[in-house]
C-alpha cells in the first residue's frame, strides 16, 4: 500500500458499529456481579476492540511486514519486562523475605472503611 | 587466594574466594591467548613495503574455524562459571543451615543497630540486648539474620564473611552466617545511604564461647545496658559527629 | 516545504518516510504506557484492598469516553479515506471532527475529575488513584498533543496540501484510542 | 524556521545556532559533549584526590565535605554517561556519519534533529544549573534509588534531586526524537544500490543502538515521571509505608541501565569496526557474522538487568535467571571481538593514530569484558558488589567506548569534519599518556576492590580494614593515573584548536577508505553530495584482487566508465 491511498477500504462505519456493541457489552457485564466474568468480559473485549482498531483504522495486517513484527516485539519486551520484576513487586513474600509494608497495607485496606483516604 | 587481600572469617568465604579463583583461572586464560594472538597479528602484518593484503571475506571454512572452535571453548568455560557461580548462591542466598541463634539487625542514617535475643535465646522478650555499631557474635554458631532498614537503602555487607545483602524499607529480609575465626571485623554500608554513607561504620566481633558469655554477663545486667547502647564507640556518634561539622 | 531534503522523500524501506516514523513513534509510546500499566497491574494484582478505591471511580464517564474516542477514531479514518480520494476539504472536516472528539474527551475527563477531587480522591491519597491521575493523565496528555497536530494537519489539507499525513496523524490517534480500550477496563471495570 | 534558507549564504546565527544542517547540529552535540567531558573529568579529579589524601584541601576545589563528595560522585557519572558518551558516540557520530556514509543530502526530519539538539542543549543547562541551587547538587548515586532520591528529608537536596531527575528526563526526550531521526533517515535514505549488508557496520551500530535505547527508556520515562511525583506532589509509588516499592525503580531503571551499556558499547564498537578496516587495509572478517552478533547483543541486552541487582533484595530465585542470561550474553560479545581480532590476519596494518586508538579499544576492552564475568555471576558478585571492582570493571569498559573509540573517530573524520589533518606526532604523544595514564588509574582499583573496597566513600577512617597503608597506596596510585591521564587530554585540545587553523589541507580521500563520505569534498558542503551517489559494493572492498588500487570506493561502478546507470 502507497500513502497515495489506492487500499481496498472496508465499511468503516460497520467496524464502529462492531466496536461500539462491544464497548457496551463490557459495561453491561459488570451488572452481572460475578467477578471472573466482568473482568474476562472487559479484558477479552478490550483486545478483540485493539485488534479490530489496529487492523482496519491502522491497516497494520496491510502494512509492510516488519511493522506488525516490530510491535509484537515491543509488546513481547514489555512482557518480559513485567515477567522479570512482577517477582518482587507483585507477591509480598519470596524465599527468605517478605514485604511486611505492603502486607500490612493489604491488611489494613481490607478492613478499612474509606480506603481511599489511608 | 583472596586470602591474600582480605581474611575469610566465615564458612562460605571459601567457596566464594574458590569461584573467585576458578573465573579469573578460566577468563584469565582466555584474556592472555586473545591478547598475545591480538599482538602478534599486529606485529606479523604490520605494513612493510611490497606486502600485498589477502582478500579473506571470513566466510571460508578453514578460517571461520579460528573464531568457531575458541567460540565453542568459551561457550564450555561459561557453563562451568555458570554451575559453579549458582552452586555458590544457592549455599549461600538460597538455604538456611538450621539456626542456633537468631539476630535482629536494622540499618538507618547512618549507623547499624543490632538486637541479640539475650540469654533466652528468644527475640523480642525483656532480655534482648540491643546494641548500636556493635555485633558481637559466638565462633562456629550458625548465626540467622533479620535485616531491616528504618529509612533508605542500606547494605549489610562484612566483607571478612564475603557477605552481603541490602536492607530495604518495609521488607524483612532473611540470611545466615557462621563465623570461623574469632576477631573484630568491619560491617560497611554498601549501598548509598545519603551523606553519612561513607561514615555507616559498624564491626561484628566474632568471640568464643567464654568471651560471649561474659559480654552476655555484663551487657545484660541492667544497670550496664543502657549505656551499652550510648556509649558504643565509632559509627553512630562519629557519624552525628560528621553531620555536625558539615552541617552548614 | 521545496526545502524537503531529497532524505526526507527516498523510500528504501518500502513506505513513505513520514508513517515509518510514526510506526517508531508508536513502537516507543508502547514501552511508556507499557512501563507503567505494566507497573499499575503487579501492584494492582498485590493490593486487592485497591479495588475499594477503584470503587469510587465513574464508570460511565469511563464508558462514555470510549464511545467518544472510537468515533473520533472513526471520523479520523473517514477523514483518510477522504484524503485517499484527494479530497482534502472534506478530509480536513473530518480531522476537525476528530479533534472535537478528544475536545469532549478531555471536558468529560476535567468534569470527572473536579467530582472525584471534590470528593477529596487526589493523586497522592493512595497508591490507586496515584496510579489512576497518572495513567489517565499521561493519555491525556497525548490526546491533547493529537488534538493540536489534528488541526494542523487538517488547516494544511484544507488547502490540498500534505495529504498523506492525515493518515499519518490518524495512524497516532487510533493508538491513543487503543491505550484508552484498555485504560477503561484497567482503571474503570476491573474491581 | 523551515530549512528553506539552503542557497542564500545564511546570517551566523542561522548557519551555526539555528541551522538544520546535520552536520553543524553533529558539530554542536560534539563540542556539548566535549565541555561536559572536561566538566565530568574536574569532578573526577576532586573526588579522586580527596580519595589520595583524604581532608586535604584540593587545589581549584577546596575541601570536599562528605555531601559534596557524594555529588560529585554522582554526577561525574551521570555527566559522563548521559551528556558525554551518548551525545558523543551516538549524536555527533551518528549525525555526521549517517546521511554521508549512507549518501543523501541530510536527516530525513532536519527540523526534529535541530529539536533534539535544541532539547539536549536544555538538559545540560539544567543539569549544570544544579550546582547552583540551593541545598546543592543530587548526591544519591546515578542510580538515584528512592527512598534516598524520594524525599528531600533524606538526601538533604531539596532542588538538586527534582533538578537532576528533570534534567535526565529532557536528555532522554533529547535522544528519542534523535533515534528514531537516525533509524528512519538510515531506513528509508539510502542511497540506490546501497542493500542491508552494503551499510557500513558503524552507522549499522548507531542504528540499533538508536532502537536499543527507545525500547529500554520507556518504561524509565514512565518510571521518572512517578518518581518525580513523588518527589513534589507527594505520591508514594516507591514509598513502601503508602503502598508503594522501592525496587521497581530499581527494575525500571536496570531494565533502561543495562541497555544503556550497550547503547554506547555498539557505535564505539562499529567506529573501531571502520577504523580497523581502514589500516588493516582489509575486509571485515565476516561482516555478517559481526552484524548477526550485534543483533543477538541488542535482543539479549533486555533480559540481563537484575545482574545489577542480585544482593539488592530480589528473590535469590530470580538471580539464577540472571546469572545464565548475563553469562549467554558474553557470547556474542566475544565473539565479535575475535571477529575484530581476526580482521587483522593477512592484513598490511598502518600504525596511525585513530588506527592506534582502534587497536587500543580491543586491548583494553577485553579487560573490561573478561571482568565483567566476575560481576555477572552471582556467587561472586555478593563479594564484590558495590566494591571498586565494579569501578574497574565499568571504567575498563565505558573509558574504552566513551575516550578511547572516541577519540580514534576523532583521529579519523576530523579531516573530514573539517577539512584538515591532525597532528600525528601530537596524536601519539597524546595517545601513549592517555593509555598509560588510564590503565594506571584502574589496575589499582581492581585490587583495592579484591580488598572488598567500597565505592562511594570520602573517607575510610572508620574502617580499620580499609584504613591500611597498603590500599592506600593503591588509591594515591590511582589518583596518580588520572593525574597523568589529565594534561594529556590538553595536548590533544590544543592539536585539535591548533589544527582547525593551521592544520595540513586534508584532500578529499586522505586514507584511501571505501566509504561514501571520502567521496566529496571535506569538509562537505551543504547538501553533502553534488550529483547523488550510487552503490555498487560492500564498504569493506579493501585488496580486492585484480585491482590496481587496494581500496574500491562503494560508489565507483563495476567497470570505471564514469557513466551513471
Amino acid at each position: 500500500m502507497s500513502s497515495q491511498g489506492h487500499i481496498h477500504h472496508p465499511n468503516y462505519v460497520q467496524i464502529w458499529a462492531v466496536l461500539v456493541v462491544l464497548a457496551v457489552i463490557s459495561v453491561l457485564g459488570t451488572f452481572t456481579g460475578i467477578r471472573w466474568l466482568i473482568v474476562l468480559l472487559a479484558f477479552g473485549i478490550a483486545v478483540v476492540k485493539a485488534y479490530l482498531v489496529a487492523k482496519n483504522f491502522m491497516h497494520v495486517t496491510i502494512e509492510q511486514r516488519f511493522v506488525p513484527y516490530l510491535l509484537i516485539i515491543c509488546l513481547a519486551f514489555v512482557a518480559v519486562l513485567f515477567a522479570g520484576v512482577a517477582p518482587d513487586v507483585m507477591k509480598h513474600r519470596g524465599l527468605f523475605w517478605e514485604n511486611r509494608a505492603a502486607q500490612q497495607a493489604v491488611e489494613a485496606g481490607s478492613h478499612a472503611a474509606a480506603p481511599a483516604h489511608e | 587466594m583472596l586470602e591474600r587481600f582480605m581474611t575469610g572469617a566465615s564458612t562460605y568465604s571459601g567457596s566464594v574466594d574458590h569461584l573467585i579463583f576458578l573465573i579469573a583461572a578460566l577468563v584469565g586464560f582466555w584474556l592472555i591467548v586473545a591478547e598475545a594472538f591480538f599482538f602478534w597479528l599486529m606485529f606479523r602484518y604490520r605494513h612493510r613495503e611490497g606486502r600485498t593484503t589477502q582478500y579473506v571475506t571470513g566466510d571460508e571454512k578453514e578460517l571461520k574455524r579460528w573464531i568457531s572452535v575458541p567460540h565453542m571453548l568459551v561457550i564450555v568455560c561459561d557453563l562451568v562459571i555458570v554451575v559453579g557461580a549458582v552452586k555458590v548462591w544457592m549455599d549461600i542466598k538460597q538455604t538456611m543451615p538450621p539456626a542456633e541463634q537468631t539476630v535482629r539487625i536494622y540499618a538507618q542514617q547512618w549507623a547499624w543497630s543490632f538486637v541479640d535475643p539475650g540469654p533466652d535465646g528468644m527475640l523480642d522478650t525483656g532480655d534482648d540486648i540491643r546494641t548500636v555499631g556493635e555485633l558481637h557474635v559466638k565462633v562456629n554458631t550458625t548465626y540467622h539474620f533479620e535485616l531491616l532498614s528504618r529509612d533508605v537503602l542500606h547494605s549489610f555487607c562484612v566483607p571478612a564473611f564475603r557477605l552481603k545483602q541490602d536492607a530495604v524499607p518495609g521488607r524483612t529480609i532473611r540470611g545466615w552466617f557462621r563465623a570461623t575465626r574469632p576477631g573484630t571485623y568491619d560491617i560497611q554500608c554498601t549501598q548509598m545511604c545519603g551523606m553519612g554513607h561513607g561514615v555507616m561504620a559498624g564491626r561484628v566481633i566474632v568471640e568464643t564461647p567464654e568471651q560471649h558469655a561474659q559480654w552476655l554477663e555484663r551487657v545484660s545486667n541492667p544497670a550496664f545496658a543502657p549505656q551499652q547502647a550510648v556509649s558504643s564507640p565509632a559509627p553512630a556518634s562519629a557519624a552525628s559527629a560528621q553531620v555536625a561539622e558539615v552541617r552548614p | 516545504m521545496t526545502s524537503k531534503p531529497i532524505a526526507t522523500a527516498r523510500t528504501a524501506a518500502g513506505l513513505p518516510t513520514a508513517r515509518l516514523v510514526v510506526w517508531w513513534v508508536v513502537a516507543s509510546e508502547i514501552f511508556i504506557f507499557g512501563g507503567l500499566l505494566a507497573s499499575y497491574v503487579m501492584h494492582r494484582l498485590g493490593h486487592p484492598e485497591w479495588a475499594f478505591q477503584a470503587a469510587h471511580t465513574n464508570t460511565w464517564a469511563g464508558a462514555f469516553n470510549t464511545l467518544v474516542l472510537l468515533t473520533s477514531s472513526l471520523f479520523a479514518v473517514l477523514g483518510h479515506k477522504a484524503a485517499d480520494s484527494g479530497d482534502g476539504p472534506r478530509a480536513a472536516r473530518l480531522l476537525r471532527l476528530t479533534a472535537l472528539g478528544g475536545l469532549t474527551f478531555l471536558c468529560v475527563k476535567a468534569l470527572e475529575w473536579t467530582h472525584e477531587i471534590r470528593e477529596g480522591f487526589v493523586l497522592s491519597s493512595g497508591g490507586f488513584w496515584s496510579f489512576y491521575y497518572t495513567a489517565a493523565g499521561l493519555h491525556a496528555a497525548h490526546v491533547l498533543v493529537g488534538m493540536i497536530i489534528l488541526l494542523v494537519v487538517a488547516a494544511d489539507a484544507a488547502r490540498n496540501q500534505e495529504l498523506h499525513r492525515v493518515e499519518c496523524i490518524g495512524i497516532y490517534w487510533h493508538f491513543v484510542d487503543i491505550i484508552w480500550i484498555f485504560l477503561f477496563p484497567l482503571l474503570y471495570i476491573a474491581r | 524556521m523551515s530549512a528553506t534558507a539552503v542557497h542564500a549564504e545564511p546570517s551566523f546565527f542561522r548557519k551555526y545556532l539555528w541551522s538544520t544542517d546535520h552536520k553543524v547540529i553533529a558539530m554542536q552535540y560534539f563540542f556539548t559533549g566535549m565541555f561536559m567531558a572536561l566538566v565530568g573529568g574536574f569532578l573526577a579529579y576532586v573526588f579522586r584526590m580527596q580519595l589520595a589524601n583524604p581532608g586535604q584541601h584540593v587545589p581549584g576545589y577546596g575541601v570536599v565535605t562528605p555531601n559534596e563528595y557524594n555529588s560529585l560522585v554522582t554526577l561525574h557519572g551521570t555527566i559522563m554517561i548521559f551528556w558525554v558518551a551518548m551525545p558523543m558516540l551516538i549524536a555527533a557520530f551518528g549525525n555526521f556519519l549517517i546521511p554521508l556514509m549512507i549518501g543523501c543530502d541530510d536527516m530525513a526530519f532536519p527540523r526534529i534533529n535541530r529539536l533534539s539538539y535544541q532539547i539536549f542543549f536544555l538538559s545540560a543547562v539544567v543539569i549544570l544549573s544544579s550546582f547552583f541551587v540551593p541545598g546543592g547538587p543530587f548526591g544519591g548515586a546515578w542510580t538515584a534509588y528512592p527512598p534516598l532520591s524520594a524525599k528531600a528529608a533524606y538526601n538533604l537536596a531539596p532542588w538538586g534531586a527534582s533538578v537532576w531527575l528533570l534534567a535526565v528526563a529532557l536528555e532522554f526526550v533529547a535522544f528519542l526524537l534523535g533515534g528514531i531521526n537516525f533509524v528512519v533517515t538510515t531506513m528509508n535514505g539510502r542511497a540506490p544500490g546501497m542493500k542491508m549488508f552494503d551499510i557500513p557496520i558503524v552507522v549499522w551500530m548507531i542504528v540499533v543502538a538508536s532502537i536499543i535505547f527507545m525500547f529500554s527508556v520507556g518504561p524509565l520515562v514512565a518510571g521518572a515521571v512517578m518518581l518525580l511525583f513523588d518527589q513534589l506532589l507527594g505520591t508514594g509509588f516507591y514509598d513502601p509505608g503508602r503502598g508503594g516499592d522501592p525496587l521497581l525503580w530499581q527494575h525500571l531503571f536496570w531494565f533502561f541501565g543495562h541497555p544503556e551499556v550497550y547503547v554506547v558499547l555498539l557505535p564505539a564498537m562499529g567506529i573501531v569496526a571502520d577504523v580497523l578496516a581502514v589500516f588493516a587495509r582489509k575486509k571485515l572478517f565476516g561482516y555478517r557474522t559481526i552484524l548477526y552478533t550485534t543483533w543477538a547483543v541488542g535482543v539479549l541486552s533486555f533480559v540481563v538487568w537484575a545482574h545489577h541487582q542480585f544482593v539488592a533484595g530480589i528473590d535469590p530465585r530470580m538471580a539464577n535467571v540472571f546469572t545464565v542470561t548475563t553469562l549467554i550474553i558474553s557470547i556474542p560479545v566475544t565473539e565479535m571481538c575475535f571477529v575484530y581480532i581476526a580482521t587483522l590476519y593477512g592484513g598490511s596494518i598502518r600504525f596511525t593514530t585513530p588506527m592506534l586508538w582502534a587497536l587500543a579499544f580491543i586491548a583494553e576492552f577485553l579487560i573490561g569484558g573478561v571482568t565483567g564475568i566476575f560481576l555477572g555471576s552471582s556467587g561472586t558478585d555478593i563479594y564484590l558488589h558495590d566494591t571498586y571492582f565494579v569501578i574497574a570493571h565499568f571504567h575498563y569498559t565505558f573509558v574504552p567506548i566513551a575516550i578511547i573509540a572516541v577519540f580514534a573517530g576523532i583521529y579519523y573524520w576530523y579531516p573530514k569534519m573539517f577539512g584538515r589533518m591532525l597532528n600525528e606526532t601530537w596524536g601519539k604523544i597524546h595517545f601513549w599518556g592517555s593509555i598509560v595514564g588510564f590503565n594506571l588509574a584502574f589496575i589499582p582499583m581492581f585490587m583495592t576492590g579484591l580488598a572488598g573496597d567500597p565505592r562511594r566513600y570520602f573517607n575510610y577512617s572508620q574502617f580499620a580494614e580499609q584504613a591500611t597503608p597498603a590500599l592506600q597506596h593503591l588509591r594515591m596510585l590511582s589518583t596518580g593515573g588520572l593525574l597523568i591521564f589529565i594534561p594529556f587530554q590538553f595536548i590533544f585540545l590544543i592539536n585539535f584548536f591548533w589544527s582547525l587553523r593551521h592544520g595540513k589541507q586534508a584532500e578529499m580521500n586522505p586514507w584511501h577508505a571505501n566509504t561514501l563520505e571520502w567521496t566529496v569534498p571535506s569538509p562537505p558542503p551543504h547538501g553533502n553530495f553534488a550529483e547523488m551517489p550510487t552503490v555498487y559494493r560492500g564498504p569493506y572492498e579493501y585488496g580486492a584482487p585484480g585491482r590496481a588500487a587496494d581500496f574500491w570506493p562503494q560508489n565507483e561502478p563495476a567497470y570505471n566508465l564514469g557513466g551513471d546507470d
